[in-house]
């Protein structure tokens, strides 16, 4: 597990040329897919940043967030609420949404900071549950339960094809802006007071506000996904900022292995391919996630994002 | 008319403590978040609509049997369920906690569909439940008395267990401090098996009465347990008497708040849940 | 960031005044006062629950004393939070070798040179490159090398005790406070790590207050030392003078002389 | 380093995976695409559509079909979530051509889905859903509604509480868009018809709220002359329930919305007089059609009857076919034109669309529920059939509500 870790600063650059060949691998899955499939792919891309976002929490800074659907509605509240209510151009929904997030992590951080561990994460919870239940009841505002929709073309107007290039590109570089910071002395700094903030404080830094700057960046770019997936719909109802994103975040997180970067993005992957493809064969597929979640903790509590790293280990062995 | 509220709110904060009793009294035992209670309640509820007709249908006692069946074919669910993965991780840290109890809520929504359905269904009550004490205008109805009266049956006995015999004693050092019971020669692993059977069987009465009070549908374990969670955290977490009076206070801001602010009484309890946090953390870094 | 002491300055390195902690019923620290001068190696002793720890705790910002003043340098310290008194110059270790233990043992000294930089923020990673030589200098410091990219939960108690020091070293202090540095260690790694912690601390000028319960390493280590009992200091002198104070024999030292 | 970002191979590797799974099928003949909540909140109810429109479906294409081919039906899934019923749209339109698309439930998907097809210019016929936004409010030439929406069931509920002559009213409405809507013009259009009656409280439980007692005492402190709870499912179901003990039917009346799957689920749990509401109750439809349906239902399912979300359906695959064969083409335009050129012969009588609002003029039924010794469950009795013509709303509210939705 966490093999950027054991092996020192020598894996904390960006390997390029891996970047490069996912990116022109997606592109071209993307090019080649039917609707149906590329609406998958734009899922997982779409999730893999939310849940990453999340993983910043999870794995690096110590904090869990049982209302983390929050931040990632709100950018979809934000786009719809600026163009809708306000009469905003796309250009600056799009700038908006992720910005309300940040505004709303910096908010209910700053208070969930002052708590520590389950506490701290019932205050997200409660923070979530306000939330919600303004967005759901602000009929003139939020739209209600009916939320607000038709406010941009679903996709942009664009195909399935061109869509998930924009995301692609967009989720890229947030994912790579994420690693960086994680690689960063902030990022060190966050794992350090995630890990145990009482060495870190005797060190001189303080737990609340580093917490904090982790909470907002990953409203921020919780967000950000939000953003997009409310142009990719064309839509935003409070299901986005309900209890069920929240689990979904959560859950992906798990399954793609605390304390490694990549947990987000595989957990997004196996989640969605669940329930995109088996969903159609198996109505009972979360009966299989929580199968999955069982054996990752007797198993493989790296989850598969430590599978991954154990095979690729073993095939690197056999090679070398 | 108010006092008709206050007395109805009172009634429901009743149940809500039987709700959440068990939620408490883990999490104050083995820190654990058991996010499967709501699940655990959800089962209760299921169970007791599939077996109280083959147990002498239509009269209270064969009903009564069926409620008190299911919650202990529930507390041997959750029994097992602790015996064979939950026990694992109470050394690891608690992020696998919520991934076990997480998995248990997938799991056990998905067989509930499986085994019973989308659709709502509901117990059918004895007739001898049905009615209710009229008192001039007040009304109160048997079967929420009933409920009442296991509430406090719970609360008194919990409470009894806990103050005089020795397992109580031992629950109570292990709320306190986990060391302790270590030291006092005794088994933890036991006493939290223990506890977290008897929260699991609490869920499973709540749920079973809840099956002839309400309709029920595979949503409901998402609904009771942040229902649970309010009540457990208003209260203290690991605090059953705090719970009591968090769960008496919700029900009471519920029964009075539909009458002045209609819209906003659950926004008004998660206010209330997140000033009793803030408020709590700000008292104890004052010390 | 670090307040180094002015030399010829006249006010010790820590001056503790009518300290009281209280846990509830219980009185842990019950009017202590402390002096010690800059460069000076001081001892406390005595024993379980005398309120060495809580002392500790207290000058680290861990707890906030009830009552009391503690200058550090001449400044005093009110209600300051751990990470703002670290700021001041003082770096502790604790009873139980806290250190980031999901890390490798170079991450954790990477880190500590982060943090001795008294930044937190900052996303430039080449600064984190730039700090790596000195990470490495200072795990050779402590002779940790040889598992530097080892994750800490793998290594040997002894040595995260080590890294623990080497840690607090690598964010500059003045005042060193060490809580048991030598807990639960072999006798040898014992002697190993005292005469580390002294040559570090002469060469660097640092003033030492550690709490220990080996009696010989204390009086092999302290210029100085200080008794406490109940809450209160019970005696302080030199180590001849705590050794010839008969009271001390009896209640504390119990015949080991 | 060639480890630094490992997930991107898999990442790739695993999208090119499903990339293969799934691809685009051509067929000849009118292609329905059905979203709806088979799974999720929505299940429960419209399993009994899916089943009768495949009835409907099966006896046009035996017919000869519509266009000189038979009609195929596309099932989605969309687990009664927008998103996913959005997508599962577009993909209909994209990947599978649909002429047209019909089912939808909840009016969030109902919500989600509207735009999509004005974007796509796919005419949508709404079989289940019942929110008047998306025909009026953001209604636009492609969107169908085929059942009394809440504007017009907010009418018939006053015209039917004026008919009885009830005076003291509380509302009991769900604290949502239909809830809220329909208790609002209950009320303005009581008001008008009525001008005696009051609403003397107005209670707002929460959706998926099931203790309702303290709403119950509530309402009953004002000993009204009817409770009206605009409630479904559990929310009716616990409501009835609790309220037993309550003497509730005793001491006042109860107008709530009780689809056929209550009676179902609730069984002898429904007293006798409750007034209830419907929009498309089997056992009170006249028309010979009808008779016919529920025994080939019947037939066809075990003897289980439809609810009312079966006889929407399956009146949806009629006003389709019938209204593709005038029209003479799939073209949507031409669709429209012909829908309200036509009358429809559905299960619930001779339907009209006007071209306003594309609204049907489809009747609400309100009865007193009764054990009667036909079906295995209560169901409603001296059903009075409201009409649509008297609850359309006229076009200046309709023009209002459009431009108030723009600003």
């Amino acid at each position: 597990m966490a093999a950027e870790h054991r092996r020192g600063n020598a894996s904390w650059s960006i390997d390029w040329r891996l970047v490069a060949a996912t990116f022109v691998l997606v592109a071209i899955a993307l090019h080649l897919s039917p609707p149906l499939v590329a609406f998958a792919i734009i899922e997982v891309m779409i999730f893999a940043l939310y849940a990453s976002a999340l993983n910043l929490l999870l794995s690096y800074s110590g904090m869990v967030s049982f209302g983390h659907a929050v931040y990632f509605g709100l950018g979809a509240y934000g786009l719809a609420i600026t163009i809708a209510k306000f009469g905003w151009p796309m250009w600056a929904g799009v700038v908006a949404g992720p910005l309300v997030s940040a505004f709303f992590g910096l908010v209910y951080g700053a208070l969930c900071v002052q708590l520590t561990a389950i506490y701290a994460a019932m205050l997200t919870l409660a923070c979530a549950e306000i939330t919600f239940a303004i967005v759901f009841q602000w009929f003139d505002f939020t739209g209600g339960d009916s939320g607000i929709s038709g406010h941009v073309p679903a996709m942009m107007g664009l195909s399935p094809a061109w869509f998930g290039m924009v995301v692609l590109v967009v989720v890229t570089i947030c994912i790579l802006a994420l690693w960086r910071v994680v690689h960063a002395p902030l990022g060190l700094t966050i794992r350090a007071v995630g890990e145990n903030p009482v060495r870190a404080a005797a060190m001189g830094h303080g737990r609340k506000r580093v917490q904090l700057a982790a909470f907002v960046i990953s409203a921020f770019l919780s967000g950000v996904a939000g953003t997009l997936y409310g142009i990719f719909h064309g839509n935003v109802f409070p299901e986005y900022v309900g209890v069920l994103f929240t689990i979904d975040g959560l859950v992906m997180v798990l399954l793609g292995g605390l304390y490694s970067f990549g947990a987000g993005i595989y957990g997004a992957i196996v989640y969605k391919l669940l329930d995109n493809v088996m969903a159609h064969y198996f109505e009972y597929w979360q009966l299989v996630i929580g199968v999955i979640l069982v054996l990752v903790v007797l198993v493989s509590p790296a989850g598969i994002a430590g599978l991954v790293s154990t095979v690729a280990a073993r095939l690197r062995g056999r090679a070398g | 008319m108010i006092i008709v509220q206050v007395l109805q709110g009172l009634m429901e904060g009743v149940f809500l403590f039987l709700i959440a009793s068990g939620l408490t009294l883990i999490f104050g035992v083995s820190r654990i978040v058991n996010f499967a209670h709501g699940s655990f309640y959800m089962l209760g509820a299921f169970l007791t609509y599939q077996i109280h007709p083959w147990i002498a249908a239509g009269t209270p006692g064969g009903f009564f049997t069926s409620i008190l069946l299911c919650g202990v074919l529930v507390a041997l669910i959750g029994l097992a369920f602790e015996l064979v993965f939950l026990r694992r991780v109470y050394h690891a840290e608690e992020l696998m906690q919520l991934v076990l109890t997480l998995a248990a809520v997938l799991i056990v929504r998905d067989l509930t569909k499986f085994f019973w359905g989308l659709d709502d269904v509901t117990v059918v009550l004895p007739d001898a439940l049905s009615g209710a004490v009229i008192m001039g205008d007040l009304f109160l109805p048997t079967y929420q008395l009933a409920m009442v009266t296991v509430g406090v049956l719970v609360l008194v006995s919990l409470w009894a267990v806990l103050k005089f015999t020795r397992a109580g004693i031992v629950l109570r050092a292990a709320t306190d401090d986990r060391g302790m019971v270590a030291l006092l020669g005794i088994n933890q692993a036991h006493v939290f098996t223990a506890v977290f059977t008897v929260g699991s069987f609490l869920a499973g009465i709540a749920g079973g009465f809840a099956a002839a009070f309400e309709s029920v549908n595979y949503l409901l374990d998402a609904r009771v347990i942040v229902l649970a969670f309010i009540v457990v955290v208003i209260g203290g977490l690991g605090n059953l008497y705090g719970a009591l009076f968090a769960a008496l206070g919700v029900g009471v801001v519920k029964s009075l708040g539909l009458l002045w602010a209609p819209r906003l009484s659950m926004v008004v309890i998660f206010l209330l849940m997140a000033v009793v946090l803030l408020f709590r953390s700000l008292r104890r870094t004052g010390e | 960031m670090t307040a180094a002491p002015a030399p010829g300055n006249a006010a010790a390195a820590l001056e503790v005044r009518g300290l009281v902690k209280r846990f509830g019923q219980f009185v842990a620290l019950d009017g202590v006062d402390l002096r010690v001068a800059p460069r000076e190696v001081r001892a406390v002793i005595g024993p379980n629950g005398a309120g060495k720890t809580t002392l500790i705790n207290v000058l680290g910002g861990q707890l906030v004393a009830d009552r009391g003043t503690v200058e550090v340098h001449g400044r005093r310290l009110g209600r300051q939070h751990p990470h703002q008194v670290a700021k001041l110059g003082v770096g502790r270790t604790f009873q139980i070798s806290s250190t980031f233990r999901r890390m490798t043992v170079l991450d954790n000294m990477l880190y500590a040179h982060h943090a001795g930089g008294g930044r937190w923020f900052g996303l430039d990673a080449a600064r984190l490159r730039r700090l790596r030589e000195p990470a490495i200098a200072g795990l050779e410091t402590i002779g940790l090398t040889h598992c530097a990219d080892q994750v800490v939960d793998d290594v040997s108690h002894g040595d995260r005790k080590r890294l623990e020091f080497g840690m607090v070293l690598a964010t500059r202090p003045t005042l060193l406070l060490l809580d048991e540095p030598t807990a639960g260690m072999g006798l040898g790694e014992r002697q190993e790590l005292i005469e580390l912690v002294l040559s570090v601390a002469r060469e660097r000028g640092l003033t030492l207050v550690f709490v220990e319960h080996d009696i010989d390493a204390v009086f092999r280590a302290a210029e100085s030392i200080t008794v406490m009992a109940l809450g209160r200091v019970f005696a302080e002198g030199t180590p001849d003078e705590i050794a010839g104070n008969a009271e001390v024999q009896e209640i504390y030292l119990g015949g080991r002389r | 380093m060639k480890t630094s970002i490992r997930f991107g191979v898999p990442l790739a590797a695993a999208l090119l995976a499903i990339g293969s799974a799934l691809g685009p099928a051509y067929a000849a003949g009118v292609k329905i695409g059905y979203v709806g909540g088979i799974s999720g909140a929505c299940g429960g109810l419209t399993h009994s559509a899916r089943k009768a429109m495949e009835i409907a479906q099966d006896e046009i294409n035996s017919a000869g079909g519509v266009l000189g081919g038979p009609i195929e039906i596309v099932w989605r899934d969309s687990k009664t979530k927008p998103d996913e019923g959005s997508k599962q749209a577009r993909d209909l339109i994209l990947s599978e051509k649909v002429d047209l698309l019909t089912g939808v439930c909840s009016s969030s998907v109902f919500m989600a889905i509207n735009p999509i097809a004005k974007q796509y210019g796919v005419p949508l016929f709404s079989a289940i859903s019942g929110t008047h936004k998306a025909t009026i409010d953001f209604g636009h030439p492609f969107v169908v509604q085929t059942q009394p929406h809440t504007l017009m069931e907010g009418k018939a509920l006053a015209e039917y509480a004026a008919r009885k002559g009830w005076k003291n009213i509380v509302t009991m409405g769900l604290d949502y868009e239909w809830g809220r809507t329909t208790v609002k013009v209950f009320t303005e259009e009581l008001a008008k018809l009525n001008p005696d009656a009051k609403i003397t409280r107005q209670l707002w439980p929460r959706i998926g709220e099931t203790n309702l007692t303290s709403y119950i005492t509530a309402a009953l402190a004002d000993e009204p002359d009817l409770i009206m709870a605009v409630m479904f499912g559990s929310g009716t179901n616990s409501l009835i329930k609790q309220g037993k003990a309550y003497g509730l039917l005793q001491r006042t009346e109860l107008l709530t919305f009780l689809s056929t799957e209550s009676y179902m689920s609730l069984g002898r749990d429904i007293p006798d007089g409750v007034h209830g509401w419907a929009r498309g109750p089997f056992y009170a439809l006249t028309a010979d059609a009808a008779r016919e349906f529920v025994a080939k239902y019947q037939a066809a399912h075990d003897g289980e009857y439809p609810n009312d979300w079966g006889i929407l359906g399956y009146d949806v695959m009629y006003i389709i076919a019938g209204a593709l064969e005038k029209a003479g083409s799939t073209d949507p335009a031409a669709l429209r034109e012909a829908l309200g050129a036509m009358a429809f012969d559905t299960l619930r009588g001779e339907l009209r669309m006007r071209t306003i609002d594309n609204t049907f003029n489809a009747p609400s039924f309100i009865g007193v529920t009764r054990m009667t010794d036909d079906y295995p469950f209560p169901v409603m009795t001296d059903v009075n059939v409201i009409p649509g013509d008297l609850t359309l709303p006229d076009e200046t509210t309709v023009q209002a509500l459009r431009e108030a939705a723009k600003g």
